[in-house]
């Protein structure tokens, strides 16, 4: 168990899929204008992430190593297509900012990584729990940028109005979505310099 | 006249020549002790003949070169070799040199001059080699050599620089002036060892006293079949590298990584050009250089006729010491020159001036970054990028300034000159040519 | 065969293309047209007479959608050689509707030559390049829709790699946009399954790139060295599939899907380019150690983007 | 060939379990979906009504589309066709030529619940027209009622913004007045134009008459505070103004024209054009159509 | 081997980190009285401080126009802009372990011509907001001064512009002549904006058309007049064409900047302008297009900033060119009504590319080209 949770920390943290990996880095600038859109989509990728390693996990003995990446492709379709038509369902105005984000799911490069590193080679529940952790760590991601972006954008959290102002509106435009990401990034690797003392090399995206 | 001149680049320095070139050269009274070292050419080093303690006289070969590319070394004093072990040199840092005491009751030597005409090109070019003549505008190539081009070359033009870019420098001003004659007999000697009839001497248009005194003896020698001419040049830094001094004269352009003989030519100095006549007619080995001092941060300025291997103290004794204002010690021009740490080094056969500069002719301020004005490219006669080469280096990547050609870079100097932010625009291309040829190594 | 003549290539083989596709065109152009923002230009077969002409009674001119609202000419101006006829409104057209221009008894020479109803709407080839041109530009898919940047992130490190990145791309792109408009208009929507279009699309895109690998090497081994790298990496670029969707979404035709397949991928190629420039740049800056890599390729995107919100806005037509 | 056709069974398989998979989702979340993509139109023609947000909904409210065509019969030229939801779910096409006179009406077989399924309404009107006419979907308004008693309208249209085209809604009372605008889609700049949509710039148009309307100009003065906070319901909340106090506020000012937004006089001027616009081509063309319904004595449902 | 390349054979190879020893290091033991360093040993006189106070010296009348013409909330806003750029930069510069480098201008000069493109009525904060983008995610991050890409006084423009739309879309004055009732100065200071705000020429060109905005600033003459002297409402620095062709050719004499950049720009924008600008082609008024917003000190101050624009001629005016088109096609076609700023930043991105595609003629390079360097 103990070395579950640490498979679960690990994306989180340690190798955030966002700032660590720098994978997926798409809806991360485009959605991130508020924290609830951040959270909608995050929300998805934990589930699809979830899903499609426990499937992956599950078949993995019956899937042909030469048609494996069309299958992961096949299997992550499958469940972006399902919570594509489940958003909707559960609040429509959201879904629609993120719409498109939720439909291009299927080529975040960090779900079918996953599936290629590691949930074909585990069993399901050190798959469910590093899928987890990787899409737990994306969902941390995009809601940190969003609540930075709504925060310093539009005044607000969440919707709750918390300065009574606008701030800088450059925060919300995709501008804004690049330096807070850049920015985030190095901190991360200056944390990393401090509590190492190794120079950082911040991750190839793909 | 209209001067011609090289079209790309090129920078109007002060000149500063004022300071010298009215001055007739004066003859440097030997001096006490003098250190030849064994390097002042291009090639290997010379391996000493004499041994210590040895007496050697004035003239006498102390060091040759037998195999490789080199030239002979002479005495240039009558006296005693004292020791031979490293020594200050004005480029390499430290260089195996031999020292001569000088016997203060030894007469100097005296040459007697015979007509050249009547000698074979095999002994005009034994003499040369025999004299340890180099290319004494800087480089310090054997004449010898480059006087018998591979056959392949055809070789139709000698051409004389007389051109003198250098700010400060008077060097080659005073010879015209004083001796067009011998010049212009030099350039014979040289068209009869090459046997080609064509040789233009390229003078810039700010020494117009030179063109006059060298067009007189012209107009008087016009018997043989041989066409020498002089040609005016544009004032402008550096007329005198080879290159551009054959564009401006010739309109051929040396391709990169090419020689003068690529194109048909051969560049000869005019001190060399004196040298060679003296070696042919007088059999006087090359031992004593015609050098500007200058600068103001010596007390007399002058053109001194010095022994080779004068060591500069020597020379700042003689002209009454420095003043306070000296900051910085240049052996050759300023834009080229190489700054002194010592005034142990000694005079070399290259050596063509010694500016002693006083804090209002140099400039020391550090360097800031590039801000990419472009001054630097515009300036290059080559036509390279310095700035590039410079950030590249600055990141670590020398090696990749390959596509700036910063092969054909000669460092002239007019990157640096112009550069706001002070940049060391020459030590970053001589930074990245190391490390070029370090990776191709 | 060089880089460059390789280039030259397909450059050729899309000019070609373009050519190939331009007589479509030349169908719809209409006999009238869009002149300022406030007016439509009429053009007649006939010199008109002036007292005709310039009676704006004459002209009839209603939006397509609206034929009961009849839209009131201000004034009517006439070329000296009465062949085209400037109608004014009081109120700006809306250039992306189609109105129906209606002409009574047309008055030439003394005779009435007879009425003309026509319509006019913007021209064909002025909405494909104005897809184009937004693609590219003004909603750079890139810089103002954030898309495909992971491959924009990775493969923008060096020139020649996202020249020939970008190449590959707006190819597969193009061919990719149109088979899925195909796929899209004569499958998935007649059998009402638009809920499976994720699946098919992106079946579709991979199945093209494994093809397209596989004839490439066998077929070409020089190109397939060239391209065959970038190829794998395309199926896992976002604008790969967001273009499809879009155009499945916004009901295009063949050319816009095809406009807006080209536009998003020369546009990508575009922001390669650029980005590949100034990192190369990058590499030679004293960059501080925490952000050197990818965090300060993050902040030059960041002011790309900023860069290019002048495009905002724009509307060639 | 033994592989193949094990790579061909698992592909088989994982496609077949695929599609089942998604069928079963697909069929599970129809219903759903449909309905809130429905209500969602549903609540922003309430709330432009002024209904939700704590005040319910009467019973007996209903709110009925109204769909326009523009018919192209080769016998009888141009046509504009209105389909109406008449009494008992019935429903029926209303023809009107282009001088205002009726032109005939058809029944239709459509339900009112299909009114707004546009594919189904569509082929429903086509089969009803003589073969060789064509009908070309125009556009929609919502007329609201309660027990037979006309409520209000909610009107659709676009106008020119500063960028692309704004697309909002229009709501009016049974005298015309205008109730509230809605901006359903636009591409402003945030910051600037964008604010279209903002209490403040919108909440102006209220209590516009038809005469109003159509001598509305834009002005570049600064919004008097007093209307600003009557505007803005959390402006008026936090000032402490009881309704009757906005109300009489609004009054004052309902002569005003509309206060362009600062720095964004062209995305003020497209809402302001726009209204004006949508309001104005309504009026003419709902009394038309109630003339003509008058005249053909139709029982509709409103 | 006594070639120059000699001096180097005992000299550690130091461009390592991006630290490079200038300083001669032969014989180091002798501790020499006098100054050793690479040649060339004279230089020019100019620096690089020198330029950049002399850019500024020659923008300093234009202060004194928008002083005289928009109040002391000019010189205010100016100063503002200033002081925040050079805390910016010092503040960065310190962070990143680097040298304070203040004195060479490049921060000074930054902030005079940030201020010098917003309008004069936006709240005094604002330029600190510009500072940080111009100087610290601009410039410093980047590496410091010459390491830019994009023009720093535009950029803190453009973010200013995103992030505080209304200040910078509704923040103009009236020009002083303009003014119907003298404004007390002390109101330009101390608020009481909105009650003057008026729209600039090209505002009102965007909205109602060329005739009229020529009826509203009084007829032809007086607007070319005006508008050449800088009697109209605009940003601080930009309104007076006449000093900044004065500051411009100064420049230009001291060979500061060269006529490439400013030519083909203020060109490309009058012929642009006559072929599309009017009602029908070729009726534009090149004149108005030119004098009206910030083309001329785009072209004088802006374009020719040394770091952001191609070093080589040819790259220059495609450069120009490119910079006047991007600005007409802004102006007549895009979203803003002055598309100067975007156009400059536009080519900033492509200043990389051109620098590469327009190479320096070389004096006859060797005849086999070298193997390509590395990376191929």
């Amino acid at each position: 168990m103990h070395s579950n949770i640490k498979l679960f920390w690990n994306g989180v943290i340690p190798e955030n899929p966002i700032f660590r990996l720098a994978l997926s880095m798409c809806p991360a600038v485009a959605v991130t204008t508020n924290v609830k859109n951040g959270l909608m989509l995050g929300l998805a990728v934990v589930f699809v992430q979830v899903c499609s390693s426990c499937t992956v996990a599950i078949f993995r003995s019956l899937i042909h190593p030469r048609i494996r990446i069309p299958a992961y492709v096949l299997i992550i379709a499958l469940w972006v297509s399902v919570i594509d038509m489940v958003l909707p369902v559960i609040d429509i105005e959201i879904y629609k900012d993120v719409e498109l984000f939720v439909k291009l799911i299927v080529v975040f490069a960090i779900i079918i990584s996953r599936l290629e590193l590691f949930a074909s080679k585990e069993p399901l529940l050190p798959s469910f729990f590093d899928g987890a952790g990787m899409g737990v760590g994306f969902l941390f991601g995009l809601c940190l940028i969003g609540a930075i972006r709504e925060l310093s954008g539009s005044g607000t959290i969440l919707g709750h109005e918390l300065l009574g102002f606008r701030p800088l509106l450059i925060m919300i435009l995709p501008t804004g979505g690049f330096f807070v990401i850049g920015f985030i990034m190095a901190a991360f690797n200056y944390i990393e310099y401090k509590l190492t003392g190794k120079i950082p090399t911040s991750g190839g995206a793909h | 006249m209209a001067g011609v001149s090289f079209v790309k680049g090129g920078v109007h320095p002060e000149e500063h020549k004022e300071l010298t070139q009215h001055l007739p050269i004066e003859e440097m009274p030997p001096p006490k002790e003098v250190v030849l070292p064994l390097s002042m050419h291009f090639g290997a080093p010379a391996k000493p003949i004499v041994g210590k303690k040895q007496e050697v006289r004035e003239g006498d070969p102390i060091a040759v070169v037998e195999k490789a590319l080199g030239a002979t070394i002479h005495s240039s004093v009558t006296g005693t070799v004292k020791a031979i072990e490293p020594r200050p040199h004005p480029i390499m840092v430290r260089c195996d040199a031999i020292i001569i005491e000088r016997d203060p009751a030894a007469p100097p030597r005296q040459y007697e001059s015979e007509d050249w005409r009547s000698l074979t090109r095999e002994q005009l070019l034994g003499r040369v080699r025999d004299s340890g003549i180099v290319g004494l505008g800087g480089a310090g190539f054997p004449t010898h050599v480059k006087l018998s081009p591979p056959p392949a070359a055809k070789v139709d033009t000698l051409i004389l620089n007389g051109a003198e870019c250098e700010p400060y420098l008077t060097t080659d001003h005073r010879i015209m002036l004083e001796q067009p004659a011998k010049v212009i007999e030099g350039a014979k000697i040289i068209l009869k060892t090459l046997g080609i009839k064509k040789c233009i001497i390229g003078v810039e248009l700010n020494k117009p006293d030179a063109i006059n005194a060298l067009n007189k003896v012209l107009e008087k020698a016009r018997r043989d079949d041989m066409s020498v001419s002089v040609q005016g040049m544009r004032v402008k830094y550096p007329q005198g590298s080879e290159k551009q001094l054959i564009f401006a004269l010739t309109g051929r352009s040396v391709p990169g990584g090419g020689l003068p003989f690529d194109v048909a030519v051969i560049v000869q100095n005019i001190s060399t050009t004196l040298a060679i006549f003296e070696a042919a007619t007088m059999q006087k080995p090359l031992y004593e250089k015609v050098m500007t001092v200058s600068g103001r941060g010596v007390r007399r300025q002058a053109n001194l006729k010095v022994k080779v291997g004068t060591v500069l103290s020597d020379v700042v004794d003689y002209l009454g010491g420095t003043t306070d204002d000296l900051v910085k010690i240049v052996t050759g021009g300023p834009m080229m020159g190489f700054a002194m740490s010592s005034l142990e080094v000694p005079v070399v056969k290259t050596t063509s001036g010694i500016l002693f500069l006083g804090s209002k002719e140099t400039d020391l301020s550090p360097h800031g970054p590039c801000i990419h004005c472009g001054w630097c490219i515009e300036a290059c006669p080559m036509g390279l990028s310095p700035k590039e080469v410079g950030i590249y280096v600055e990141a670590g990547r020398g090696h990749l300034t390959e596509k700036f050609g910063v092969m054909e870079c000669f460092e002239c100097g007019c990157c640096a000159f112009v550069c706001p932010a002070k940049r060391p625009l020459v030590q970053f291309a001589r930074l990245a040519k190391m490390d070029i040829k370090r990776r191709g190594a | 065969m060089s880089v460059r003549a390789l280039h030259t290539r397909v450059f050729l083989a899309l000019a070609i293309l373009v050519l190939l596709v331009s007589p479509v065109f030349a169908d719809f152009v209409k006999d009238g047209s869009f002149g300022k923002d406030k007016s439509l230009v009429v053009d007649f077969g006939v010199p008109v007479d002036e007292a005709w002409g310039k009676d704006k009674a004459n002209y009839k001119v209603f939006e397509k959608t609206d034929p009961d609202i009849v839209l009131p000419v201000e004034s009517v101006s006439l070329d000296p050689k009465r062949l085209t006829a400037e109608l004014t409104f009081k109120d700006p057209l809306n250039r992306s509707a189609e109105y129906v221009v209606e002409v009574k008894d047309i008055m030439s020479e003394g005779k009435a030559v007879g009425s003309g109803k026509f319509l006019v709407k913007k021209a064909r080839a002025a909405v494909l390049f104005g897809i184009i041109l937004a693609a590219m530009l003004i909603n750079n898919f890139v810089f103002t829709k954030y898309l495909g940047l992971c491959i924009f992130f990775g493969v923008s490190q060096r020139k020649d790699t996202a020249i020939g990145m970008g190449i590959t791309f707006t190819i597969v792109m193009c061919l990719t946009a149109i088979m899925c408009w195909a796929l899209f208009r004569f499958v998935l929507e007649p059998l009402r399954l638009d809920f499976l279009k994720i699946i098919v699309f992106i079946g579709t895109t991979a199945i093209f790139v494994q093809a397209a690998d596989t004839i490439l090497r066998k077929v070409n081994p020089f190109l397939f060295k060239r391209l065959g790298v970038y190829l794998v990496l395309i199926v896992t670029n976002c604008i790969i599939l967001a273009v499809p969707l879009i155009n499945a979404d916004s009901s295009h035709g063949p050319f816009e899907s095809l406009s807006l397949g080209v536009g998003a991928g020369v546009g990508f190629a575009i922001a390669l380019f650029l980005m590949a420039c100034v990192r190369e740049k990058l590499e030679l800056c004293r960059v501080p150690r925490t952000f050197a890599g990818l965090p300060i390729a993050f902040v030059v995107t960041g002011l790309f983007a900023l860069a290019f919100l002048g495009f905002s806005g724009l509307s060639l037509f | 060939m033994k592989e193949i056709l094990k790579i061909t069974v698992s592909l088989t398989c994982v496609c077949i379990s695929a599609a089942l998979i998604l069928g079963a989702v697909y069929t599970q979340t129809f219903e759903p979906r449909q309905r809130i993509e429905k209500k969602e139109k549903q609540e922003i023609i309430n709330s432009l009504l002024g209904f939700g947000h704590g005040k319910e909904r009467p019973k007996d409210f209903e709110v009925y589309p109204v769909n326009r065509y523009v018919i192209e019969d080769p016998e009888a030229g141009t046509l504009i066709g209105y389909v109406v939801p008449l009494k008992e779910s019935q429903t029926a096409l209303v023809r009107i030529d282009l001088a205002g006179k009726p032109a005939g009406v058809i029944p239709l077989k459509a339900k009112h619940e299909d009114l707004l399924d546009k594919l189904l309404l569509n082929s429903m009107v086509k089969t009803a027209l003589p073969k060789n006419a064509t009908a070309t979907f125009a556009g929609t308004f919502y007329v609201a009622d309660i027990q037979g008693k006309r409520y209000g309208y909610v009107l659709e249209g676009t106008t020119q913004g500063f960028k692309t085209f704004i697309n909002m809604m229009v709501s009016l009372d049974a005298k015309l007045t205008v109730t509230g605008v809605a901006i359903v889609k636009s591409e402003e700049d945030p910051g600037l134009g964008d604010e279209i949509k903002q209490d403040f710039f919108k909440n102006q148009f209220v209590g516009k008459t038809l005469e109003m309307l159509a001598a509305l100009k834009v002005v570049k003065d600064p919004l008097p505070s007093d209307y600003l906070d009557a505007l803005v319901p959390a402006r008026a909340k936090k000032a402490g103004l009881a309704p009757d106090k906005i109300e009489e506020i609004r009054k004052k000012h309902v002569k005003d024209d509309i206060y362009a937004l600062t720095g964004a006089t062209i995305s003020s001027r497209a809402v302001t054009t726009g209204v004006q616009n949508t309001v104005s081509k309504f009026s003419k063309r709902f009394g038309i159509l109630n003339s003509a319904i008058e005249r053909k004595n139709l029982q509709i449902a409103f | 081997m006594m070639s120059h390349r000699g001096l180097l054979i005992n000299q550690k190879f130091t461009a390592e980190g991006g630290k490079i020893e200038t300083q001669d290091p032969r014989t180091p033991e002798m501790g020499a009285a006098w100054a050793v360093s690479v040649s060339p040993h004279i230089r020019k006189g100019f620096t690089t401080s020198q330029i950049m106070w002399t850019v500024i010296a020659t923008l300093m009348p234009l202060l004194l126009m928008s002083i005289y013409n928009f109040g002391f909330r000019a010189l205010l806003l100016t100063l503002v802009s200033v002081v925040s750029c050079l805390v910016v930069e010092a503040i960065s510069q310190k962070l990143l372990g680097r040298p304070l480098s203040f004195r060479d201008g490049s921060a000074v000069l930054t902030g005079v011509l940030m201020a010098f493109v917003i309008p004069p009525g936006v709240p005094y904060w604002l330029p600190a907001i510009g500072a940080v983008a111009a100087i610290f995610i601009n410039k410093e991050l980047m590496g410091g001064l010459g390491f830019n890409v994009w023009n720093p006084a535009l950029v803190g423009r453009a973010l200013m512009m995103a992030s505080f739309p209304v200040a910078m879309t509704a923040g103009w004055l009236p020009s002083r002549p303009f003014s119907e009732a003298a404004v007390p100065l002390t109101q330009y200071v101390y608020g009481g904006l909105d009650a003057v705000s008026q729209a600039t020429p090209l505002n009102w060109m965007k909205q109602f058309g060329l005739q009229s905005m020529i009826e509203k600033f009084g007829g032809l003459d007086k607007v070319y007049l005006d508008f050449f002297v800088g009697y109209m409402p605009g940003c601080i620095g930009e309104t007076s064409a006449l000093l900044i062709l004065i500051g411009g050719l100064v420049l230009l004499g001291m060979r500061i900047i060269t006529w490439h950049i400013p030519v083909s720009n203020v060109v490309t924008v009058a012929a642009l302008t006559w072929v599309f600008g009017g009602d029908t082609w070729f009726s534009g008024d090149p004149l108005i297009g030119v004098l009206s917003g910030g083309v001329m000190l785009g072209a004088f101050y802006m374009a020719t900033d040394y770091v952001t624009s191609p070093t080589l001629k040819r790259g220059q005016i495609i450069f120009g060119i490119g910079v006047g088109a991007l600005t007409v096609l802004i102006r007549l076609k895009g979203g803003y009504p002055e598309g100067v700023c975007y156009a400059i930043l536009l080519m900033n991105c492509l200043t990389p590319a051109l620098d590469e595609w327009f190479k320096p003629a070389r004096f006859a390079p060797p005849k086999q080209a070298p193997v390509a360097a590395a990376g191929k």
